[in-house]
Order: C-alpha cells, then structure tokens, then sequence
C-alpha cells in the first residue's frame, strides 16, 4: 500500500521534472515564474486580508444587485436572476428529462416575459419604471434582450447579404461593413443622444431600450456575419434535396437554410453574446447605472470616496464570474451538440 | 402505354462549346424502369436532373406527367412537377439537423398541407417498408450508409411520386451495404413504380430494368432491353464500356 | 415572370428603405430646426478654446475645432500603433507558452487568457490607470540616473516622456488584445499539421528554432486575418480612452459636443475618421499579406 | 429666453404624466448622490423636489435621470428630461438660442471654480502652478476657465481631463496632478471625503464665477417661469422665516390675518400668482411643506453637520451678506 | 557483431489499460535491415518512434548508438540520438515552404553549424544520387509523390546519420512511383546502411532484409529471416495476416 503511494509520488515528480524542468532554459523560467507568482499573492493576499475595506461592498450589495429598485420590491429581479442561474445549473448538469431537454430553448426564451413582467410589474405587482432598473439586473437584462433582438435581425441581414437581389445585397453589406468598422461607445452615444433627434415630436423612447436598440444595431452586424459564415458552409446539396422535395424557396430559409446555420454558428453566437455581456460596461460612459456605472456611482458617495481598488476587484470578480458561467454553458452546448443532435 | 416521361431534342451546354446533354431523347411509360449507364461525365447526372428541374437546359421540351417543360424553365411548372417526382441523391443528402421521421414528415406536412399525425403515421408505414423503423427518432448522423439511404428513399416516397429519380443511389455505400437499398429498389420496382435510375449496378440493371440507356459525351448512344445490352450490345463504344466494368 | 417578381421585389424594397430613411431625416430636421441646433460645419474654424495635454503636433487652445480633431486623430493613431506592437510581442509570447512545451507556462498563458477575455475592458483600463499607473504614488518615484523616470506622471526615458493616461491606455489594450492575438497565434499553430514538428524533431533541430523556423512561417497565412480582425478591434477600442483622460478623438469630440452641442456633426466626424482608420488598417494588412504569399512562391 | 413657437408646454405634459423627469448629476457630493438604499440625495435632488411639489404637488413624483456632462444639454434639448438640476453654470451662450438654446432658472449656489493643493507641495498661487498638471473635469466650464486663466497669465500647464469629478479627485489624490480645479465648493465637499482633509488647502484664487442653476429648454417660456419661481419662493420662504416646521402655523395666521396681504399673497391665498404662472395658487405651501426653504435645504445637504460640510459665504441672504435676494411676490 | 540498436522491455499505452507496446525487445546489428510488419493498430509506428524519442515509453530501455534512453526521456540524449539517427515518414513531411535543397540543407547548417556552401554541395550530391538533383530549386509542392519522398530520404541523410528509420515510406505513394523509392532504399542497403524499415512491401523485405519483425497488438510474435517468415512463418497468427496480404 505504502510503496504503491510513494511509486506513484516518485512518478508524479518524476512527471513534474519531465515537463517543468526540461532544461536550463525551463527551468530558469520556472522558477522565475514561480518567484513572481508568489510575490504577487503574497501582496494581493495581504491587501485583501488586512488592508481592503470591504465595506464599500458588503453594505451596498442590494445596490450592485438591483440598482434603486424599491427595497421591498427586490424580489422581483432576485427571483428572475435566481431563475436564471437554477436554469443555467439545469442545463449543464439536470437530468435528462426528455420532454424538458426538448424543449429547453422555449424555457429559456420563456425567461424574458418573466424578466419584463417581474421588473416593469403590472397585472398585480406594483409597476415600477425603468428608471429604477440598475446593477447587475440592468446588465443582465441588457445583454439577454440585446442579444435576443438581434438574432432575428442578425439573420434577416445574413439573408439580405446572400440574396441574389442586387439592391437588398448591397444595402446590407453596407450596413454590416459599416457597424463593424465604427467602435461600440460611438453606436451607444448614437443610441442615446441621437435617437431622440430622429425621431417625430413627441415620441419618446426609454433610455434603456435606446441602449437595448444601440446594442441591437451593432450587436446584430456581427451576428450576421457568424451567420453567413454558418449559412456559407451548408453543402448546396442541401437545398437541392430540399428543391426535389418541392418546397418552396422560404420554406427551404425556413426549415433548411436557418436551423443548420444557427447551428453550426452557435459557438460564435455565444462568444457575442459574452462579448455584449461585457460591453454593457460601456453603457457606465454614457449614464446609465448598470454594473459598472452603479459602481462608479457609490464611489461619489463621501462615504466611499476613494475605494476605487476594492470596487474595481469585486466588480472584475462578478463580471469575470458571469462570463464564465455563459462560458462554460456555450462549451456544453457544442458539445452536446456534436455528440448528439438529437438535443437543442 | 401511357408515357410518363417523354423527352425531345433535349441540349444543354454548361461551358460554351462543350455540351453535357447533346439531342438526348427518351420515353418512360409507366410502370416501367429505365437504367441510364455512361462513362463519368457522359452527362446522366445532368439529364436525370433536368426531369425535376434541378437542372436547366437550352433547347428542347420535356413531358413529365403530362406537364410540359421547355427551355424557359417555369418555376410553377416545375414546382408542380416536384411535387410528383421523388428524387434519391448519391450523397443522401438527408437533413442533419432532423430526426430521421421529420425527415420524412417535412414534405409532405409543408409542401402538400397534410396533417401532422396522418403524415407520422404513413412516414412510419414506409420506415417499416424499408425495414428502419426502429431508428424513426434517430438522427442521421447516427445511422450507416445504407441506412441513410434508404431513409432518403423513404423520403422520396412520402410525397407519393408518380416517378422516382435515383442518381447512382449505391455508388457512396459500403459494398456489404449496396445490397439492402438494391433491395429496397427492386420491391419498389416490383410495385409497379415508374423509376429512372443512373447505375452501374449490372445485376440490378439485367433484373429490374426494361430498357437501358447509354450515353457517351452527352449523347443517346443506343437504348436497349437489357438483356440484348448486357450480352450483345448494339454500339462499339457501349461493349468499350462493359468491357472496364467487367474489370473491376 | 421570375425576373419581373425579382423586380418587383427589390422596387418593394428600394421604396420601404428609402421611405424610413427619408421619415428619419424629415424628423431629424424638424428636430434640428425646431431644437435650433442647424446644420453646419462653420464652427470647426473657431477657436477651440481648450487645452491639451497631449499633442504630437503644436497646439494651444487658439487653434481651432477641426485642428483639436487632428490632434485628437494623431492621439488615437499614436496609441493605436504602438499598442498594436505591443499586443502583437504580448500575444505572439502567450500563444507561444500556451502551446509549447511547459505545462506550467501553458496553465499560466491559459488561466491569463480566461482571466482577461472575460473581465470588461472598460474596467481594466480604469484598474490599470487607477491602480496601476495612480498606484505609484511619489513615494513608489524610481529614478534612473536621469534616464529613466517612472512616476504616476508618467514615464521618461531619455528624453521620451509618456504620461500615465497614454500608458494605461497602451497597457490596459495590448494587455487586452494579446489575449486574443494569443488564441488567434495558437489557432495559427495548431493549424500546421504534426508531421511538421515530427520532421523536425527527427532532424534533432531544436524547439525554439524548429518553431520559427519551421512552424511559423506555415501558420502565418492562417494567422494574418485574424490579426487583422484583432487589430480593428484594438483600433475600435481605444475609444474607451475616454474613461482614463486620454485625450483621443472620442474624448475630443466628447468636449467639443459638450462646449458647441453639435453631436449630429461630431457623430459623422467621428463615423469618417474610424471609416479612415480602418482602410488603414486592412489597407497594411493586405499588403502585408500580399508580401508573405509572395516570399512564398511554392502556393 | 426665446418665445414658444407652438402653445404647448412642457409645465402641462409634467401635469399630464404627473411626474417630473429631473436630470441630475448623481455623482456629486452634497449636490446629487445615490445613497446605499438606492435613493438619491443633495441639494440639487431638493430642487428638483421642490419643483415637483410645485407643479405635481407631490415632492416624490420625480424620475431621477443620472446625466454626463456631455449629454446633459441634447437631453433637455429632445425632450429626454423636464428640466436639468445638475450643477450647471449660467453662462451666456448657454442661455442664448444661438448657443445651447436653454434658459435657467434663478442661481441655487453661488460657487467659484476654485483649486486644491496638497499643503505640503508648498503651492501659494496659480504661478506656482507653472508647468505643473492639472486634473479637471472634462467638457466643463471649469476646463474653459482654467484655460482663460493660465493663458491670460500666460503659464504653460498641463490639463488632464477626467470624465466625471469623481475620477477628477482620484487623479488628484494619486498624485497625477499637482492640483485639482472645480467648483470651490466641490472643492470642499470632496475634501471631507478625504482621509486627512487637512494635508489639502483650497488657493484664494478664484478663477471664476459659477453661478450654479437649474435649466431647461429655451423655447418653453412656461416652464422656465414656473422655475423661476418656485427657486424664488424658497429664497423668499427663508427671507420670512418660513420653515418646514412652522408652514401651517403660518397658513393659520395668514388665513386668520387678511391684514397680512405680503404672506397671503406669498402663500397663495390671495391674488392667484401661482396660477399666473401655470401653477396652483397654493404652490409656495406645497413646496416648503416637502423640502423646507432654501436655508433648511442648504443645512441640510452642506451644513455644518452635514456630511460635505461648505460654509455658506454668498450663499447667505442678501440681508446677512451673502447675494440670494427673491423679487417680491406680487 | 556491433549492435546498433538495443530495445529492452519496451512498454507503453497512450490509454490505459491499452498496450500500444507490450514488453518489445529486439537488436538490430550494424549494417542489417530489420523489417517491422503487423496488422494496422499493432503498434509498428509507435516502436519506430520510440527509437528517435518522437514518443516516449513507460517502462523498458533503449540504447541506440551507445546511448542509453529510459522511460525518463532525457531530453539531452534524445536530442544526441535524433542527429544520428535519421527518419522518413509515410506523410514525406517536407517543409513546403522550403525549397528542395534548403529543405535538405536545413539541419546540417542549424545542427551541424557546417557552413553553407559544404552543407549545399553535399545536399546536391545527395540529391543526385536519388536521381532528383534537377529539382533542388523547386518547392515541395512541385514535386510527384515518389520525388518528394525521396527528397525526404535526401534529408534524412544529409546529417549523415548511422541509422535509418522508415514509417511505411511507400504506402501514401501511387503505385506507379513506388518502385522509384524502394530502388533508392535498395541502393542505401547495399552501401551498408543499417536500417530499420516498417513496410507492408513483401517483395522488398524478401530481397532486402536481414529479419523480420512480426507485431500484434503491441507484441512481437515473432522475428525470423524473410526466407523462412515468407514460406513458413512459425505463427498461426502471421501465417493469417500474410494470407491476408497476398489478397490485396
Ligand atoms: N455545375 C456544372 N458546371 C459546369 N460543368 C458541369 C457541371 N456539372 C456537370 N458539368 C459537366 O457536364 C458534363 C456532364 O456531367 P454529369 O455530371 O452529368 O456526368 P455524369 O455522367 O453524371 O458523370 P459521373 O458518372 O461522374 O457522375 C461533364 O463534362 C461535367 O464536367
Ligand atoms: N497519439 C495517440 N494517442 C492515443 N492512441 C494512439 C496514438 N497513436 C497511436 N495510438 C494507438 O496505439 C496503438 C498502436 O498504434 P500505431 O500507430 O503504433 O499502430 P501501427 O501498427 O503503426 O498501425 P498502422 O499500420 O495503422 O500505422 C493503436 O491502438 C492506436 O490506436
Ligand atoms: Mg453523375
Ligand atoms: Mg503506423
């Protein structure tokens, strides 16, 4: 027992030696590395043990979370956050319910009435405007109806690109050069000072969903091109086999052309959607209190003036978080999408 | 008889200069089974793909089921066409993103309006027919060469043809696999379906097929019985031909 | 009838188009008349009447608006370029580690990937300034014989003065972006086959030159355009000098709204100057491209 | 202040909507600043309450619209917000309808764009400030005014310009600038924020006026009065000694005291000003009911024992020596 | 006899659980030709790269050369093997970006450091000798399957190494050019070379081998001399898989 533990000990630092000290040159960077490392925690520890003042954090986690939302109100976008995650924890690792797993896709498109319903309110909870919408709820509602509103767009301008119209093939390939040659704070600033110019007197359109719209507009150019490129690689065999079976040009888009590409381009939809995730941030330049922009605003706080380090780290640890739960999530779609079709 | 295809002076060229299908012209009646055989290239590929539109062609008409066709290329009468044809591909060509039963159902529940449930129900019918409706929810990629086949096979036949295409259904397959589809064909012929088939299968030819057509560089180069084709062939360049066949 | 259908599809289109483009410049100049803002561009020729802290080129606060836009364009180019470099050495060396032989430099590379692709950038620029460059405070002064200076004013060396903002920007991006070049390098890689190191092990040719002498130049065409995508991303980002006081072309337009109200007219200088740097961009990268097929007649 | 083209206000779309959509600034100690239970607070936050009471009659009914600097004016411009209660300096090409097209409200805090040095870098003035940097909030009039005044004395100076005054006071307290410039008196409030506060001296150096007022658009002559006015009373308010505390009592004695015709006017019940103005008559009541007079606010928010404590230097009435003075409500 | 390549007890498993090599041992004298022939999975390739440290090995011993290989893998000496021993794939492997002489010329100037012109002159003699000296200009690409090969011989030469390892050198060939190559190989044997060649061409082991290796399932079933291992293998199981070769 003992010597089968020590040979395995010995072959472990054997292994060790094998890949970390190959030679001089290896092993100098090594151990350099390993110098650095612990310098660094050394001092990063030390800072967050003895010299961080966490109370920045702890005594404005409903803010971070929800923004002013009303106080007692806050269960409302605590249940939808709270769903979200139970649902992300379900498709990683639930079990295989077979009519649940069928029909993931519409419980999670289901989660959007959900979200507007518990945040807006209405038919027997107390309505509360957007206004109010903040933190990490804004953040996530950003990128979860930005990144929805553009799918659809997204692949109507992939399929306007791929048209055998001149016209309609040239003013989409326009608009998606053009969206992905200009920065994302220049659509975003479009989006809330510009908009209104546009339009007619008297119409309004809610902050927030000017933000939605510019994420939506710029978001989608991108998505358009992971589409073409899906709808690119799909043999044209396909819509041969599909012309033979004598349906029609939109039911071939409809039930052909769009479920393949999706497919093939959810990895790339993904990472737009964590890129978008992310770029909410910006959103903080232009006024709106989402995450980083509810941070900066407790840091006006005289109390808090001045802890810039400690809301900058547990800001980077909850988006870095979130990122890698969406993450992890895409990589167990593909894979389940490549080990079996049959799901999703 | 009464003829469900008959094709006149059909020409068409892809490349100037070069033509893929030269005067080509032929008559199926129905119930009948017409083996097309030619070297690569000699352009069976494009003729059989014109009878369902797939493919254009320059000059001549087509009369399939009584729908005539010319070089104008009317997408409603092609589409009507399609409706009535089935056509089996080489690659399969099945949907991957569909079970093997939506595979089938997609036709016949879009294109001819039938009820969910009612096209489920004859899908399966002709699953069994086939002898795979144990993998109905399966999905293709799950299933093997022959398989797939004949799951396109079903396919074509959910729509109810009147006609069926088949372009060298057998020549993507395993060699222990081309016999269960050369199967299924030969029921289907015996059923009395009108089929034109592109194949070198020689033993499904001499069996099944009434007549056989042969084409060298987009010509007709003789249509025979197959059993004065196989054995005493009319034309120098047909004999050229079984001889290699033989070969291999 | 196809054809006339297709005509008529696009005429349906064309109108639908033009029809919302031509309600939303009605609105917009109902909007501008009614708000008096007006449509020009005469105000550039004014006096910008706004100091810079950074100017490759002379300037003081008599020049005018469309100069201050100049400055700002050369700020932005300045910082691009020499981010872009730097990216590239950062990412090359990561992409490298990630796929080399030290598992212990490959968890680093790696977990240095998830660390910075999944934090906002937006928050790493603001850290790195903040933190980073701010950190050093007067008592961190580190002073070289006079050579080299480094402060949170900056760093000088010889001569070269570069203030806090431009280095927090260069990092916070490069540190950003090389991420990114280090996948894109990594997928260049992966993408020669493994015959190829096989051959040169068996030669008893050495990894690191193995690496560039064999492997790179056959991943660089799988590498080139994604670099090039990379580098517009950079080039898109650095608008977010903004949040660390770098005075770039968004920062300055941003001032220039601020003092005149014109943001329809800043929105299009701004939309032409990224249009500009972009052709740049993919313009060099082209060429680039272009060089290494040719040095490359065997393909 | 230009005329109204079209007869509709913005005073009636407020009443319609019953609430008021207020901009304000939400970083700025003392003025605007979100609190940890999500509420916003500051003196600039009771302005736009007192406005609210005055046209809704309901000091809550307020939608709070954090702005940048950058946006603040196309915001009152397309009709994103009412009105602006954010810090803004009254100046002329803002007010003209040949610059920002606005037209402000009556000043709420006399400042003067100030600068602050830590004590011990020995800076005595702005000479000393030669060649040195200097962190100023970007797109601001402060960043005009430090220009105008180092350019007239003609000092080299380097501006580093941060978005928003918070970034402002953590360039300055890092180090990266020798001294920081905005208004003297967030000036003040960010130096109580400070962990030493008395390492930081403010320069005598007043580099300019900045009369801070509400604003909105230029071409709502309704609206703009209704401001001025409800600023005004809170002047007046305190120049009577009317509080929070003791407004009904005065209702009562007004009421019981037709002699008193000044207050009964003031109060709104006699000679239907408020209704003059678009307004109700009793708006004075509303108003000092929910927010207290310009001195409560003002003690309230940058008091002595307040948080962000400012002396109140000009800001005192005229009669003690500071310069808010209220026309007479007749 | 001096013994060029000693194997002792080799063992490996890329999964575990499953031998790729199972207690291999086996000699190869100077100047012999050892051939190394087994069913596809039975761990031919994983041997022969054991021998220049392409792969490493769990338990046993190598010592090739006088230089002894544990299942540590000292970097150090394998890097002293690999510029004594040479190798040629099945894949050729050649640098495509290279042209056909700097191909061969690369290893003895960044190995070797010889200087360039020695390292060119005895690259083009030894392209020569492979009939292939008019292409030293040429680019990979170029070149026909049994020239490329060749080259690859060129290079696996040029660092004059004392032993040749070959990984089915003809098998990704047409058989028109096989020939070419298995002439060159001949040639090599005949001036001496010692080498050790994985290869299902039963006529070349005939003529050409010393011994045969005969592996299955990561073990070595038998090593005879080809006379006897052709006409009268002492194991059922070669017996089978020679049966299955003569087939194809
Ligand atoms: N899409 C195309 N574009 C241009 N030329 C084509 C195209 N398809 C076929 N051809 C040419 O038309 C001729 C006939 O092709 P076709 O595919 O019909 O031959 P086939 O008899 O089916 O050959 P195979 O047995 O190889 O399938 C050939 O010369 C071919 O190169
Ligand atoms: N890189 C690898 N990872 C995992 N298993 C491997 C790897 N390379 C080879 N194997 C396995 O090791 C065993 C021996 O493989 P090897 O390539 O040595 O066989 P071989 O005799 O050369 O076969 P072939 O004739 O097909 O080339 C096989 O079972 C193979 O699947
Ligand atoms: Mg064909
Ligand atoms: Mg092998």
């Amino acid at each position: 027992m003992l010597k089968t533990y020590i040979n395995s000990t010995i072959f472990f630092f054997k292994q060790i030696r094998k890949t970390i000290f190959l030679n001089l040159f290896n092993t100098i960077i090594t151990l350099l590395i390993i110098l650095l490392i612990s310098v660094a925690s050394i001092h990063a520890f030390k800072w967050l043990i003895f010299k961080a003042n966490w109370k920045v954090v702890i005594s404005n986690l409903p803010l971070y979370a929800f923004g002013s939302f009303p106080p007692d109100e806050q269960w409302r976008p605590a249940t939808w956050i709270i769903s979200l995650l139970l649902l992300s924890i379900f498709t990683l690792c639930g079990p295989e319910w077979r009519w649940l797993r069928k029909n993931l896709l519409i419980v999670w498109l289901g989660t959007i009435p959900l979200g507007l319903y518990l945040l807006y309110g209405g038919l027997g909870l107390s309505p509360i405007m957007s206004r109010h919408w903040g933190g990490l709820t804004l953040t996530i509602l950003l990128t979860v109806f930005s990144s929805l509103l553009s799918l659809p767009l997204g692949i109507v301008l992939a399929l306007c690109r791929q048209s055998s119209l001149p016209l309609t093939q040239k003013v989409s390939s326009i608009y998606i050069d053009v969206m992905r040659a200009i920065p994302l704070i220049a659509v975003l600033f479009f989006g809330q000072l510009l908009i209104p110019l546009f339009l007619p007197l008297g119409m309004e359109i809610d902050r927030v969903w000017r933000a939605i719209f510019a994420f939506t507009l710029f978001v989608s150019a991108y998505i358009a091109e992971d589409i073409r490129g899906g709808l690119q690689s799909i043999p044209n065999t396909q819509i041969e086999a599909a012309n033979s079976l004598g349906l029609n040009q939109y039911q071939i888009i409809q039930f052909i052309l769009i479920p393949q590409a999706l497919r093939i381009a959810l990895p790339a939809l993904t990472n737009q959607s964590i890129g978008l995730f992310q770029n909410t941030s910006l959103m903080a330049i232009l006024g709106l209190v989402e995450l980083l922009g509810i941070g900066r605003s407790i840091l006006a706080n005289p109390e808090f003036i001045g802890q810039y380090i400690e809301v900058y780290v547990w800001l980077a640890c909850v988006y870095w978080i979130v990122c890698t739960i969406m993450a992890v999530l895409a990589r167990h779609l593909e894979k389940r999408m490549t080990i079996n079709q049959a799901n999703f | 008889m009464e003829p469900i295809v008959v094709a006149k002076n059909l020409t068409k060229s892809y490349t100037k200069g070069l033509r893929a299908l030269d005067n080509v012209s032929l008559t199926v009646d129905k119930g009948k089974v017409l083996v097309v055989m030619g070297p690569s290239g000699s352009g069976k590929s494009t003729l059989i793909r014109t009878f369902n539109g797939l493919e254009t062609f320059d000059k001549g008409e087509i009369n399939i089921l009584g729908i005539k066709v010319d070089s104008t290329h009317d997408e409603r009468k092609i589409q009507k066409i399609r409706r009535r044809v089935g056509m089996v591909f080489q690659q399969f060509n099945l949907f991957p993103h569909l079970s093997i039963l939506e595979n089938i159902t997609l036709a016949p529940i879009h294109v001819q309006k039938r009820r969910q449930i009612e096209a489920e129900e004859y899908g399966m019918y002709l699953l069994s027919q086939m002898g795979i409706d144990s993998h109905a929810k399966k999905y293709p990629i799950q299933l093997s060469g022959g398989e797939q086949q004949r799951v396109a096979i079903a396919r074509a036949l959910a729509l109810k043809p009147e006609l069926l295409l088949f372009d060298e259904p057998t020549s993507a397959l395993d060699p222990e696999r081309i016999n269960e589809v050369l199967d299924a064909m030969r029921t289907l012929a015996e059923q009395g379906m009108t089929m034109i088939v592109v194949t070198h299968e020689i033993g499904f030819a001499k069996d099944v097929s009434d007549q056989v057509l042969f084409m060298d560089s987009g010509k007709v180069v003789e249509t025979s019985p197959p059993n004065i084709f196989f054995s005493n062939a009319r034309h120098e360049r047909s004999r050229k031909f079984l001889n290699q066949l033989d070969k291999h | 009838m196809k054809i006339n259908q297709k005509l008529f599809l696009q005429f349906g289109i064309c109108i639908i188009f033009f029809g919302l483009i031509g309600i939303l410049i009605n609105n917009l100049t109902i909007n501008l008349i009614r708000t008096g803002l007006g449509f020009n561009f005469s105000w550039l020729f004014k006096p910008a009447s706004f100091a810079l802290a950074e100017h490759p080129l002379p300037y003081t606060s008599s020049d005018s608006y469309a100069w201050a836009l100049f400055i700002g364009w050369l700020n932005s180019l300045k910082v691009i370029v020499s981010s872009l470099i730097l990216a590239t050495f950062l990412g090359t060396l990561i992409g490298f580690a990630r796929t080399g032989t030290n598992s212990l430099l490959g968890l680093i590379s790696a977990g240095y990937i998830t660390i910075i692709r999944q934090t906002p950038l937006l928050l790493q620029l603001m850290f790195w300034y903040f933190v980073g460059f701010l950190g050093l405070k007067d008592n961190m002064f580190i002073q070289i014989k006079n050579i080299l200076n480094i402060s949170n004013q900056g760093i000088e060396f010889s001569g070269l003065t570069f203030s806090s903002e431009f280095l927090a920007l260069l990092f916070g991006l490069s540190i950003f972006t090389s991420a990114y070049i280090a996948e894109v390098i990594r997928g260049g890689i992966l993408s020669v086959s493994r015959g190829q190191w096989e051959a040169f092990r068996s030669l008893g040719i050495s990894e690191r030159k193995g690496l560039t002498l064999i492997i790179l130049p056959q991943a660089l065409p799988a590498i080139i355009p994604g670099l090039t995508s990379q580098y517009l991303n950079l080039a898109k980002n650095s608008t977010l000098a903004i949040a660390v006081g770098y005075s770039d072309i968004y920062a300055i337009n941003d001032t220039i709204i601020n003092q005149t109200g014109r943001a329809i007219e800043c929105f299009i200088i701004l939309l032409i100057s990224f249009l500009l740097l972009n052709l740049l961009i993919t313009n060099t990268m082209e060429i680039i491209n272009r060089l290494i097929l040719k040095s490359r007649e065997y393909s | 202040a230009t005329t109204n083209q079209d007869n509709s206000s913005r005073l009636d779309l407020i009443k319609n909507r019953s609430e008021l959509i207020c901009g304000v600034s939400g970083k700025i100690p003392g003025f605007s600043f979100l609190k940890s239970d999500g509420s916003y607070q500051g003196l600039d936050v009771d302005i736009c309450k007192a406005f609210a009471a005055a046209i809704i009659g309901d000091s809550e009914k307020i939608q709070y619209r954090p702005l940048t600097a950058a946006e603040r004016f196309t915001a009152i411009k397309t009709g994103e917000i009412d009105l602006l209660s954010r810090n803004t300096t009254f100046t002329l090409s803002r007010d003209s309808s040949g610059g920002n097209g606005l037209t402000f409200a009556p000043v709420v805090f006399h400042d003067g764009q100030g600068l602050m040095v830590k004590k011990e870098s020995g800076i005595k003035s702005l000479k000393d400030l030669a060649n040195k940097s200097i962190c100023v909030g970007s797109g601001t009039t402060t960043e005009q005014n430090i220009n105008d005044a180092f350019e007239s004395s003609s000092l080299p100076y380097t501006p580093i310009k941060y978005q928003d005054l918070n970034q402002v006071v953590a360039g300055y307290l890092q180090g990266r600038c020798s001294a920081m410039t905005s208004d003297r008196s967030q000036l003040a409030a960010a130096r109580s924020g400070f962990k030493n506060p008395k390492e930081h001296i403010i320069l005598d150096d007043v580099l300019s006026k900045e009369p801070l007022a509400p604003a909105s658009d230029g071409q709502d002559q309704k609206l703009a009065d209704a401001m001025r006015w409800v600023v005004f009373s809170l002047i007046s308010a305190e120049e009577q000694g009317i509080t929070k505390s003791n407004i009904d009592e005065k209702v009562q004695i007004a009421k019981n005291n037709p002699q008193l015709k000044p207050l009964r006017r003031f109060l709104g019940i006699d000679g239907g000003l408020g209704e003059k103005i678009g307004l109700s008559n009793d708006f004075v009541i509303k108003v000092i009911s929910s927010t207290g007079n310009y001195g409560e606010i003002y003690e309230r928010h940058l008091g002595k024992n307040s948080e962000v404590p400012i002396p109140r230097g000009q800001n005192e009435l005229y009669k003690k020596g500071g310069v808010h003075i209220s026309p007479p409500f007749n």
